[in-house]
């Protein structure tokens, strides 16, 4: 038997709470604000649920062994992100190559003089 | 022929050998530094020689420690440095002004090089390339979209680089010295990967601008007289798969004889959607797709043909004093055009040996001559008229 | 196992005695386990989030026009579906704890149907898009045909069926465990004294959950409403 | 006699009577184990003998009895059977499995029915690869690399073999799954991380990578299975893809799977060093961290098999110095090694040859690697025969051969009987000459510009591929030798006791040799370091009934 039932219970129902208010931001933040950045507010605030899920529904919350390890898995997909990105930002003759510019033709040609 | 591997035939291929002269005595001083002492202990600690007193525990030595951790670290620095240096040298593409750009196509399983238009506006297209010794050249590459990875590669100049389809990649060099200089495709392609070899020609200034400024198909000038749709077959890679000559399968079926078998229309097709249709024993998705242009299909289909001959005789004849063959109109006798459409082959024959037996409606008997042709004649004149 | 676990002892030199950690059993192991095994998830779709940014990077306008052709209403309910489904498996689990079986298999049961009414809810969309002639295979989605769209809208929708369709398979699998999970503990094997196997598919849910955080806002949220115009300008 | 795992055994479900079921769901470690060794190494057999038509093929110029196409195929197959079914399962899956328990006093790893299931994941993985060979057009013929968009194109069965990898991807994640909660959870009492083998070190990492690494390029396989099935395009440039994507995703995976497979190799290396120069080892703590430091570092290397891809040039520079570090750690093990010898009593036996022997080609291997990691260099030699005979030394000179030194060295454990001194030795000279003279030449042929993948060559090239061909022959007898000895010993070999080579760590307190069911008779308590000498002599001693300390 759990002694701190009800109080379990309660934190349930307030996390509940606060994902639900932030996805009601992620709802209407595309149609009231800040609308230049909306990919990155996105991100921010999914980052935001993430964060709380994994804390309170998921226990990661004291939990060292199994935290290090979940912030090793992450931190090595965000430098998989940054090593790519720095490929692609750097990508060489964008211009003139087919896969970033759809307006080039599809179909094969033989003189490529492009 | 690997030639000219010894003389570093690019100016570049001085850098990379000398990283890799330098990562050679790294290599060994490091080799020497690990199996030296490792041999040396195995003998001078020979279970035989060491009485169990003398064993020694040893587990730390920080000096030690510290020596091989950051020695070989500067090492490392140091190749680095070399490594970057000689790239440096390899990927920075000289001013495009004082260059000579050529396009370069890499496809299953050949190597077509396109240049700048000359001063007449011609293109050179070739299956080899030609560049003028000390002069800066930047290829740009790509392979056809649908087409798979290659890599080009140059072992007498020490550089390579990916051919991707849909993207653009470049590579440059200056060749000081003249030769002939192997390509080889570095990256796998399938079945004719590696066969699909070319040459780098590094020939004099003055042998190239010749060559550039005319129209002839190589430097090697007397060649020139191969035919336009033979150029076509080679630029376009159809003889890395084709054969011409005999009845031998390469990747796809041998063409010899193609066009005796089939009209310019399926032929036609054949290139255009060449998985329409497949031929027996071979299978869909391995022939590219062409769109060539109306006057290199015309060549190409010549080349099939081989109406060089027929066309000789129309003309030589004067059979193109009466009729006309590329439009309906009517000079002295019919038009020519489209009528292996109404004639038979046979009909054909007898109307140039016989104008007179059997005149078509509009038109009166004893003007045309009767022409006394070899059987052999005959038939490419014929082949020519059909091929129209 | 035929063999019964006998918790042992080990002794040390100064005859000290050491619990040694069983073999069997071992909540904290299992637990353990089933994290590495949720790493591996991460891994999974985070490389399918890096090839969706990839592309992202490369056709922004063409991802945000395809993005704003999707549903918001139909997503976003699932996400509030989800969202909920995630909570009656945390209350079934800690009732569970708590030693209320009944209430526990409850609240699984919330879930499953929570679980289904998303499932529903996606097939509701897919049907639609698939009647506006977008889904995998279809004309829109190759190139080289006179519907097809532009490449980066094609990348888009093929992630998008590709990544939502993994994330569906996902609950149809939770559905699956969660129903293996009753019978377990309508057999007597869960209980609680030892509910692992709750505890580890609670963990499992919220992952599911956790991925469609994510998954949502990108495919659903980054060309809805306004932002279409301002993004676009912004690259 | 007492029982041994031979004689008895957990399994999965039930208890079935016959011997022949008794093996098929046993959930012992060391009969996983063991099985995972027979089917292991019948691959290795079938992929060596396929390793062979390439060689006889490449005898001389033109074409000898392969068409290219079909020549397409064996190298793949080749590389595939080597990557996928031999290296990457191998080590972890014999000795990580047999031996990675008893090092750290564990009963079996944490999850024995997990594992059994593992290991028939693998089987099925492995049936479909084969199944390849003979269901639509062949085997896939596109090098083990997969590489788009020539995988997404040709008609040969890739989606098969891409499932396959897939399958067997799994297995690898869910053995590193639980060896890592193993590690973590079933060490003896008073064995901390630092008083651990260093071989468990080196699973330890490695099944780091297994987790981690495995499922990027699980996905990577998914997707190209969708693509081909779909068309979605998203590594077919006609479709708008890129296929350095796909390279980048696959590399993602695949470098740190050479690490996965160096990685315990490195802690047989550990093992064997100390136990047969009779002393401590130097440096336990640097040799430890330097396996996470490799694993660490290795997962942000990828880049540098993409030098002439097209890959940005920034990006080049970037990976070129990643990769340069990774030779330090790598350094410190070896000057550890050495040093090890240091002052010691050096046994010549069997398994300290292969050990030295692997010093010499695996420096080797490493040190062309680090030729290969200098930006311009490997634009040269990118894809040459100089980067197939690079790892072909850190791969067969390096993780092979430790492969083979764990062999000879658990041998005795693993079955109770010692094999014949002598031969074991003339097999080891005649692998490792053989090996060099069909590797080294290759150095030069690729330096000179041997492109690989080539079914037909250039002249010049001959006198390489000759003198390979006759290394080959003779490693092929060594090693035919060495495994026909070896199950010669087995079945009628001399006793060899528990603990023949005066060995310290725990594997070598067991009570019985073959050991017994569930290990040591009692779990030990650990308050000592792992190589322990005194004067050439172990100095922890057992109880084996009690496991009591009795030094
Ligand atoms: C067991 C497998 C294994 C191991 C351990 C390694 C180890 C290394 N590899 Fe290798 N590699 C492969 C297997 C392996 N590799 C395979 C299979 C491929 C090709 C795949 C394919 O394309 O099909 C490949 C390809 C490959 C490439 C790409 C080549 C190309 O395609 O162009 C590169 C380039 O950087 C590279 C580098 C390295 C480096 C720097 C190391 C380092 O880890 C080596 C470190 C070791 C040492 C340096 C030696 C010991 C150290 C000392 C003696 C200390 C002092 C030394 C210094 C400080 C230098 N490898
Ligand atoms: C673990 C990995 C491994 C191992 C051990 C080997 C071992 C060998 N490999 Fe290779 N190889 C690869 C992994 C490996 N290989 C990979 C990944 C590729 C790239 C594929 C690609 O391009 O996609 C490759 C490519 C490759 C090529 C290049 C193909 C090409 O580019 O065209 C060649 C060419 O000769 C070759 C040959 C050999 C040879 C002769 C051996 C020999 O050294 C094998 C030697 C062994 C023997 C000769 C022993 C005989 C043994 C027995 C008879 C055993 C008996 C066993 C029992 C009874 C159980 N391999
Ligand atoms: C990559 C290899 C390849 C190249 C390059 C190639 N072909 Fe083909 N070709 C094939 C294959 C394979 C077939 C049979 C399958 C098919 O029809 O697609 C074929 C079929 C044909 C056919 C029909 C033959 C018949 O018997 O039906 C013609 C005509 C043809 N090719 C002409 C050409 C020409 C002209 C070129 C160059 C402009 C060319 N091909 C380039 C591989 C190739
Ligand atoms: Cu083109 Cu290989
Ligand atoms: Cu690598």
């Amino acid at each position: 038997m759990l002694t701190n039932y009800k109080t379990l219970k309660a934190g349930y129902y307030k996390v509940l709470i606060g994902l639900l208010v932030l996805t009601t931001i992620t709802f209407v933040q595309p149609y009231m604000f800040m609308l230049d950045s909306t990919f990155g507010i996105q991100m921010l605030i999914g980052a935001v649920k993430a964060w709380i899920i994994l804390m309170y529904y998921m226990h990661l919350k004291g939990e060292k062994l199994i935290g290090w390890t979940v912030i090793f898995a992450v931190a090595l997909v965000v430098v998989f992100f940054a090593i790519v990105v720095v490929d692609v930002e750097h990508f060489q003759y964008k211009d003139a190559s087919h896969i970033t510019s759809q307006e080039l033709d599809v179909t094969h040609t033989t003189s490529h003089e492009k | 022929m690997l030639e000219g591997f010894d003389s570093q035939a690019a100016t570049f291929a001085a850098d990379v050998d000398q990283a890799l002269y330098v990562n050679l005595v790294f290599s060994i001083v490091l080799f020497i530094s690990v199996i030296g002492p490792m041999l040396f202990f195995a003998w001078k600690y020979r279970a035989s020689k060491v009485k169990n007193e003398d064993i020694e525990n040893v587990v730390h030595h920080t000096g030690l420690e510290i020596t091989w951790t950051v020695i070989p670290t500067i090492m490392m620095f140091v190749l680095f440095y070399y490594g970057y240096s000689s790239m440096r040298a390899l990927r920075t593409m000289p001013d495009v002004q004082t260059s000579i750009p050529i396009s370069v196509i890499g496809q299953k399983w050949s190597w077509g090089y396109t240049y700048p238009a000359n001063a007449n506006g011609y293109v050179h297209k070739t299956s080899e390339l030609y560049v003028p010794i000390d002069k800066n050249i930047i290829l740009s590459m790509t392979a056809p979209i649908n087409d798979v990875l290659h890599s080009f590669f140059v072992p007498a100049f020490r550089m390579k680089e990916d051919v991707v389809p849909g993207r653009i990649t470049k590579q440059w060099f200056n060749s000081p010295t003249l030769g002939s200089y192997d390509i080889e495709c570095a990256e796998f392609c399938g079945t004719r990967h590696s066969y699909m070899l070319s040459k780098i020609n590094v020939i004099s200034k003055a042998d190239y601008e010749a060559w550039f400024n005319s129209e002839k198909r190589t430097p090697g000038a007397e060649d020139s007289k191969v035919s336009k749709g033979q150029d076509v077959f080679e630029t376009n890679g159809c003889n890395g798969c084709h054969s011409m000559n005999d009845d031998s399968i390469i990747v796809g079926p041998s063409l010899k004889g193609i066009s005796d078998k089939y009209d310019a229309q399926y032929i036609k097709d054949a290139l255009t959607k060449p998985d329409k249709d497949i031929p027996e024993g071979f299978s869909a998705g391995v022939m590219p797709a062409f769109n060539l242009s109306d006057e290199e299909m015309s060549e190409l289909l010549k080349f099939f043909n081989n109406t060089d001959k027929g066309e000789e005789l129309y003309m030589n004849n004067g059979c193109n004093g009466c009729h006309s063959i590329d439009d309906d109109s009517v000079l002295v006798g019919p038009s020519l055009k489209n009528i292996s459409e109404k004639r038979s082959d046979t009909y054909l024959k007898d109307a140039i040996k016989a104008p007179n037996k059997d005149v078509p409606e509009g038109f009166s008997a004893g003007i045309m001559p009767a022409f006394a042709l070899s059987d052999a004649e005959m038939k490419e004149l014929v082949k020519y008229i059909k091929a129209k | 196992m035929s063999h019964e676990y006998v918790p042992e002892i080990a002794v040390d030199r100064d005859g000290k005695e050491h619990e040694v950690q069983g073999w069997q059993g071992d909540f904290y192991g299992g637990k353990l386990g089933f994290w590495l095994f949720m790493l591996t998830e991460v891994m999974m779709f985070g490389a399918m989030f890096l090839v969706l940014t990839y592309y992202f990077s490369l056709h922004p306008a063409d991802f945000l026009e395809a993005s704003s052709e999707l549903n918001v209403l139909l997503g976003g309910t699932n996400t509030v579906v989800l969202l909920i489904s995630a909570l009656t498996m945390g209350l079934g689990l800690l009732k569970m704890r708590n030693g209320d079986i009944a209430g526990a298999k409850l609240m699984i049961w919330a879930t499953i149907i929570l679980a289904l009414l998303f499932l529903g809810i996606k097939a509701v969309e897919w049907t639609n898009e698939y009647q506006h002639g977008v889904f995998l295979g279809l004309d829109a989605l190759q190139s080289g045909n006179e519907h097809s769209k532009p490449f980066g809208q094609i990348l888009f929708f093929g992630m998008y069926f590709t990544m939502t369709g993994l994330h569906g398979f996902h609950i149809i699998i939770g559905i699956g465990l969660m129903l293996w999970l009753l019978k377990r503990i309508n057999a007597g094997k869960v209980s609680t004294e030892h509910h692992i196997l709750h505890f580890n598919i609670a963990l499992y849910w919220d992952l599911v959950h956790l991925i469609w955080v994510f998954v949502f806002p990108y495919f659903y949220m980054i060309g809805a409403g306004d932002v279409v115009g301002g993004v676009i300008n912004a690259h | 006699m007492s029982k041994t795992y031979f004689d008895e055994t957990h399994c999965a479900i039930g208890h079935p009577k016959s011997t022949f079921m008794q093996w098929m769901l046993t959930v012992d470690h060391k009969r996983i184990g063991l099985m995972y060794a027979a089917v292991i190494f019948t691959f290795f057999f079938v992929a060596v003998a396929v390793a062979f038509t390439l060689r006889l093929e490449l005898f001389a110029p033109g074409q000898q009895f392969l068409d290219p196409n079909t020549y397409n195929q064996v190298f793949t197959l080749h590389g595939v059977i080597m990557v996928f079914l031999f290296i990457i399962p191998g080590i972890p899956a014999v000795f990580g499995n047999i031996v990675m328990p008893l090092m750290i006093g564990a009963k079996d790893v944490s999850f024995p029915r997990l594992n059994w299931f593992t290991f028939w994941l693998y089987i099925f993985g492995a049936l479909i690869a084969l199944s390849s060979l003979w269901t639509g057009n062949g085997f896939a013929d596109t090098g083990w690399t997969f590489y788009a968009p020539y995988s997404l194109n040709t008609d040969t069965n890739v989606i098969t073999t891409l499932v396959a990898a897939f399958v067997l991807g799994m297995a690898s994640i869910l053995t590193g799954l639980n060896f890592i909660v193993t590690i973590h959870r079933l060490r003896a009492p008073g064995m901390d991380f630092f008083k651990m083998p260093l071989f468990v070190w080196g699973i330890y990492a490695t099944a780091w990578i297994q987790l981690l690494a495995t499922p990027v390029v699980g996905i990577t396989l998914v997707l190209a299975i969708l693509e081909k099935t779909f068309g979605i395009g998203i590594f077919d440039p006609a479709k708008g893809g890129d296929p350095i994507l796909f390279e980048h995703l696959f590399w993602i995976y695949s470098h740190p799977a050479v690490y996965l497979m160096i990685l315990p190799a490195f802690g047989i290396m550990s093992e064997i060093i100390p136990a047969f120069s009779r002393r401590e080892v130097f440096g336990y703590r640097t040799i430890a961290l330097s396996s996470a430091a490799i694993a660490g570092i290795g997962y942000l290397v990828w880049g540098h098999h993409l030098f002439t891809s097209g890959m940005s040039d920034i990006a080049k520079v970037i990976f070129s110095f990643l990769t340069f570090l990774v030779a330090i750690p790598t350094g410190i093990k070896f000057y550890d090694w050495v040093a090890t010898m240091y002052k010691g009593k050096i046994i010549l036996s069997v398994p300290m040859l292969w050990a030295l022997g692997t010093m010499i080609t695996f420096v080797i291997g490493g040190l062309t690697g680090v030729t290969i990691a200098m930006v311009g260099p490997d634009i040269h030699l990118q894809d040459t025969y100089y980067t197939v005979a690079h790892f072909h030394y850190a791969m067969l000179g390096g993780v092979v051969f430790l492969f083979f030194a764990g062999l000879h060295y658990w041998f005795p454990l693993v079955t109770g009987k010692m094999y014949p001194e002598g031969k074991a030795k003339i097999a080891f000279y005649l692998n490792f000459i053989g090996f060099n003279v069909l590797w080294f030449p290759m150095f030069i042929a690729g330096y000179q510009g041997m492109p690989r993948r080539y079914f037909d060559y250039l002249p010049e090239f001959e006198i390489y591929h000759q003198v390979a061909f006759f290394g080959a022959v003779i490693f092929i007898s060594g090693l035919v030798y060495m495994f026909y000895v070896l199950i010669k010993a087995w079945k009628n070999g001399e006793p060899s006791g528990t603990n023949p080579w005066n060995a310290t760590t725990l594997e070598w307190h067991l009570p019985t040799s073959p050991p017994p069911l569930e290990n040591h008779t009692k779990v030990p308590y650990v308050d000592f370091r792992p190589y322990e000498y005194h004067h050439g002599e172990p100095v922890v001693k057992f109880d084996l009934k009690t496991m009591k300390r009795i030094d």
